[in-house]
């Protein structure tokens, strides 16, 4: 599953593999952006919380940047999705802006959930993003429940659950595909297997090696890729899409990844060795990416640096505007409550 | 309005019916509510009417049921799900009180909620502690929630009705000793307003606040006291949250006593809430006598007939107390 | 599957199958009076409840009292059980006696939870028996507490829990399973799968066709036996026990059977036919272990019918006992509400 | 009694190794209590101690974790259940509710279901509408249940001991701004009577009844008043189920006026119960002023900084409101 052997399988031209068959120039390069603004996001995020600028607590996709866009990459506004507490990937993947996203870490009523959400309930309903859930496993009804309504109303749109190793011991998550298999929904399933839940490895959680297992416990196909490879994430991701969308229902993706940052803030990373966290940042899914898109000719260095300064740019203008927002007043600390009877 | 006689039940299946034909989002779900009509018959042959893709039989499995009920609603869809008894709602806390409730505050008013708990509720059928429970005053506690009480078959469905045209989460706890008791019922589709209680007898003596079925056992205690002289004023709280403060403090204001009967634990239960915001209010400068609970005993609900009856308020305890709150015994 | 078929596959003497070979005449005379214990308590019950004595609501176990005896046959007392809403039959096989029960349906105080459990929540704790329960899926966590607290003490004894076809759906399935198999836990996972969930049948609920195929996403072995047929029944249980006695962790038993009577007194069967009822019927557990019994020559008829007779006389006994029994007094309301600091 | 300093979170770990210790039924399980020591750190280093076996890491698994920790303890074992925040006790809320409040009464008194749950609570950590709830009021409404809240690191250390004595289920709501404060806290394993409230300051003008971190917000408030000479006598509740009506009554009494001052949602909260039974009191007669309820506001606990210290009590608000009520603004 290293990048050497995943770019050996990929030709240039006509038999590439799919995501370079079926991805223009721009949208790669859309892809590879939105890596590299999730990584500049949690660091600029990090470094912001270490300085005192957020309160709360924060959770971090370092690492893991290759499933939010490669899942993600091939929905539309109209696709749903359902993230974690570890979000933000989630939801820059499903197109949000990161100026935005700064500004309700700062509480400031610009920031897309006018500062009430905070990191662990980030979300960009326009885009199709229904939110980070501070419940671990939270999200799965949701999703579920987001792909009944599309095919109540015979849509021909797909919903998307992220959810961790973890949430894959809640009863939520058995009984979300249990309900998604026998009304055969158009939902994915996308376990970011990270291989902790917080301080527990998946070995002292998980009855089974791969969660992937599960899927026939509910009669659904479940793949295992390498979460670190953007291109195997989304060509598991457009087979689980057409079933979907041609009403055969639910999918289970497994994509193995790495957080290289701790849980939280609070993490003092007594329960994994700086060895192994060294390891997996030697599969950086960004560089891997580079590497092959390099390789296969379809962009130049120069072109790629030109990607991670436009990045640069966005972090920058993002964090200066989320800095110039505006805090929210002690009166409207009731408004939103209720759409209907309450303070508006 | 026509006017007919249905039971509370078949008002309940009637408002079911009739929202489905106005609006194709809005489906049903729950645990046998298909062919077997649900477990109390409400939904009766709605399935034959509507199918089986708006007529949900749901596994058994009210986490995932219920979030998916909340899931969907954020989503576009407007469905109501049946909680086969609301003791079960327990599972399924977390998705209404976690999740629904605080959606649409979290997202900063990004997203609605619109989705409807039908909650079986209450003691009196001998199905024991787990099949008993009146949990309303748990739920009233949670902001972003509304929470309805109905007593008459009338109001059954013009509070399903409301309750599917809201934009946010709405739970309705329908007494199961009620689904029988008939009542007239328009034909049209008519909404009760959510948040308004109603004197449902007029009285000069003492107010009593009562919910659901105790609404009936209030009432016929002010038949008897009427007997004797003492005029009791009965209101129908109908809805936990919102409360209708307005209503209850200006009865107060005229009987200067005050009592509440209802049938969930008395201890932090409705009528603790009922006190306390006349106690805080202009109306406690009228009050003549202490603040009266009539609720559920400190236990849960016990399978024999007999403590069954004994472990909520009755009629004749109802009248008993009322006696001595106007004569001063208290 | 049939009780032919089943007798073939078993010999007298030394080569019997272990069901036969490890239980003694007297041993096989218990679980076949216990089987009819089941059922004509089962028939006296529906009997009291048409005629107005009981109140509430009752599920009968008729049809399903293989897996009820079969599996608690070779438990002692100080092995654990958990049982469902369906639980009478559980109760009388974990050794409980019907004039207790009677007394509990009759809200007495000499029932076996005073007259404030009933039907739904009868118990008999002195035999292990942890209570029936009106939760569906309930008793898949207390079952797993039972057998963790066995681990504990590090107890060799083992934790046995019934649950329904219904309740496999149930996140606390999932969620116990889970734990079960991770601790490596003494607990026996015993599913009664009577094809319905109330009204639902288990295609329309279930994303598997075999509850037993789950049993790999906990990595724990699950076996699929005919429920009716009481050897099949005990000898999947011989092995789980042995299994969870040498601490090797949790198993998951099927027993495949079926329910001849309604879910419960409401219950106009309209979700099934009164043919696949009336086939069901032909496989009837009682007579299928007689015919055997007889088959084997190791009780003739008269020794049969002496059984049936105990086992009415006990019955009308138990019946006449609880109609006797003494009614709770308003009183006692609040007592047992608390161990300490209530009313006593 | 030896005496030294600890913090709330070093005073429930010293009690839960002196349990551990003293009592091989004893054991602790929850999510990342192990080698992690607890998202709070109250379990710190304690694996270390008593082993894996001992101080358990669950799978995340609420309603699993939780239930197996109530049936481990109806089968004679002595465990110990962290929440790693008490909003998450929703998802468990069928095993506590459903079971383990109602099995010892269902069962007619033939078993006891001796579990402790610690549940971390309250706002002012940032971590928004999911992560800072206070549910004490919706535990507390349950009969079968004991529920705590601590606000000193003695009480806190006292309490749990008493609670793990306890043969039936309690619940210990754990303020998270208190985990760092530190207090006197003997060395002795020392209980502290359940179900007892305690006057912290005696006062003469007003009666605030306060739980949790609000204490010590109420002595503040106590403090800035004496100088202007009004004398607030602070109660701290200590106990929800029971309540200790009788040192609030006799404190009312004495003082006339009642005001109640606690974090959770005011409406259906602590506040409400207290202010009833002081209402349906002879107290009654005794009040010189309405009963004045200071709760959380009706909203989920909103991310901004300033909002979220908006959404609970803060000291100053609790002096205005208390000088108002004493000096008969009210
Ligand atoms: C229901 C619930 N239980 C526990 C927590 C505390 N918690 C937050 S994240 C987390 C770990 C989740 O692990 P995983 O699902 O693998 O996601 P990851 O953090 O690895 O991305 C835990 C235990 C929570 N937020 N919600
Ligand atoms: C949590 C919960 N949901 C729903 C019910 C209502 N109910 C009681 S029994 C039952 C069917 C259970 O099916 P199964 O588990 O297969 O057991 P069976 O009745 O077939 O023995 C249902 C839906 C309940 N008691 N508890
Ligand atoms: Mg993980
Ligand atoms: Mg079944």
């Amino acid at each position: 599953m290293s990048a050497a052997q995943t770019a050996k399988s990929t030709k240039k031209g006509s038999n590439a593999r799919p995501f370079y068959a079926k991805h223009s120039k721009e949208q790669l390069r859309l892809a590879l952006k939105r890596m590299w603004l999730i990584r500049r996001f949690e660091e600029m995020a990090e470094d912001s919380y270490i300085r005192g600028l957020t309160h709360g607590t924060m959770h971090l996709s370092i690492g893991q940047e290759a499933s939010a866009v490669g899942i993600c990459m091939d929905l539309t506004d109209k696709d749903y999705i359902t993230s974690t507490h570890r979000g933000h990937g989630h939801c820059i993947g499903k197109g949000a802006e990161v100026k935005y996203m700064f500004a309700e870490f700062f509480g400031k009523e610009e920031g897309y959930c006018r500062g009430r959400g905070g990191s662990m309930h980030i979300a960009d309903v326009a885009t199709g993003n229904l939110g980070a859930n501070g419940i671990v496993g939270g999200g799965l009804p949701l999703a579920t429940g987001a792909a009944l309504a599309i095919k109540q109303r015979k849509g021909k749109d797909v919903a998307v659950c992220f959810f961790g190793d973890g949430a894959n011991n809640e009863g939520a998550f058995h009984e979300s595909l249990n309900i998604a298999a026998v009304w055969n929904l158009p939902v994915v399933y996308v376990c970011e297997n990270n291989q902790y839940g917080m301080s527990v490895s998946t070995e002292r959680s998980t009855a089974v090696v791969d969660i992937a297992i599960r899927a026939a416990g509910y009669n659904m196909p479940g793949v295992i890729v390498d979460g670190n490879n953007i291109a195997d994430v989304n060509e598991a991701m457009m087979v689980a899409m057409e079933r979907a969308k041609n009403g055969d229902g639910p999918s289970l993706i497994e994509c193995k990844t790495y957080r290289t940052r701790g849980h939280s803030r609070s993490d003092r990373n007594k329960y994994r060795t700086k060895e192994e966290i060294e390891e997996w940042k030697l599969r950086d899914p960004i560089p891997m990416f580079e590497t092959e898109l390099q390789g296969l000719g379809i962009f130049n260095e120069t072109e790629l640096q030109a990607v991670r300064d436009e990045v640069e740019q966005d972090v920058a203008d993002g964090f200066a505007f989320a800095q110039a927002g505006t805090d929210p007043t002690v009166d409207t600390v009731l408004r939103d409550v209720y759409t209907v009877g309450g303070v508006a | 309005m026509t006017v007919r006689e249905l039971s509370f039940a078949q008002a309940i299946q009637e408002g079911l019916a009739q929202a489905m034909e106005a609006d194709e989002r809005v489906f049903i779900m729950g645990e046998d509510i298909g062919v077997y009509g649900g477990a109390f018959g409400v939904t009766g042959d709605l399935v034959h009417r509507f199918g089986e893709d708006r007529v949900r039989d749901t596994p058994i499995a009210e986490l995932g049921g219920a979030g998916v009920a909340v899931g969907a609603a954020v989503a576009g869809a407007r469905p109501v799900y049946e909680f086969q008894f609301s003791d079960f709602s327990l599972l399924a806390s977390e998705q209404i009180i976690n999740q629904a409730a605080k959606m649409r505050y979290m997202l900063g008013g990004k997203a609605s909620v619109p989705v409807v708990f039908r909650m079986p509720c209450g003691s009196g059928t001998g199905a024991a502690a787990q099949h008993s429970q009146s949990l309303e005053a748990m739920f009233g506690h949670v902001p972003g929630l509304k929470v309805l009480e109905p007593s008459t078959p009338e109001d059954a469905k013009g509070m399903l009705l409301a309750a599917i045209d809201d934009p946010d989460p709405v739970l309705i706890f329908e007494h199961k000793l009620l689904y029988k008791i008939k009542g007239h019922v328009p034909v049209e589709m008519y909404r009760t307003e959510i948040g308004k209680a109603v004197v449902r007898r007029e009285g000069t003596d003492v107010s009593v606040v009562a919910a659901a079925i105790m609404v009936h056992k209030a009432l016929e205690a002010a038949e008897i006291l009427a007997a004797e002289g003492i005029n009791v004023e009965v209101i129908d709280l109908r809805s936990i949250r919102p409360i209708d403060t307005a209503t209850i403090i200006e009865s107060v204001k005229k009987t200067t006593r005050l009592a509440v009967v209802y049938e969930g634990v008395k201890t932090l239960g409705i009528g603790a809430e009922i006190s306390a915001l006349v106690a805080e209010s202009e109306a406690f400068d009228y009050l003549d006598a202490p603040i009266m609970r009539m609720g559920g005993v400190e236990s849960p609900i016990p399978y024999s007939p007999i403590l069954e009856k004994a472990a909520v308020p009755q009629t004749d305890g109802i009248v008993e107390n009322l006696r001595k709150l106007v004569k001063g015994g208290i």
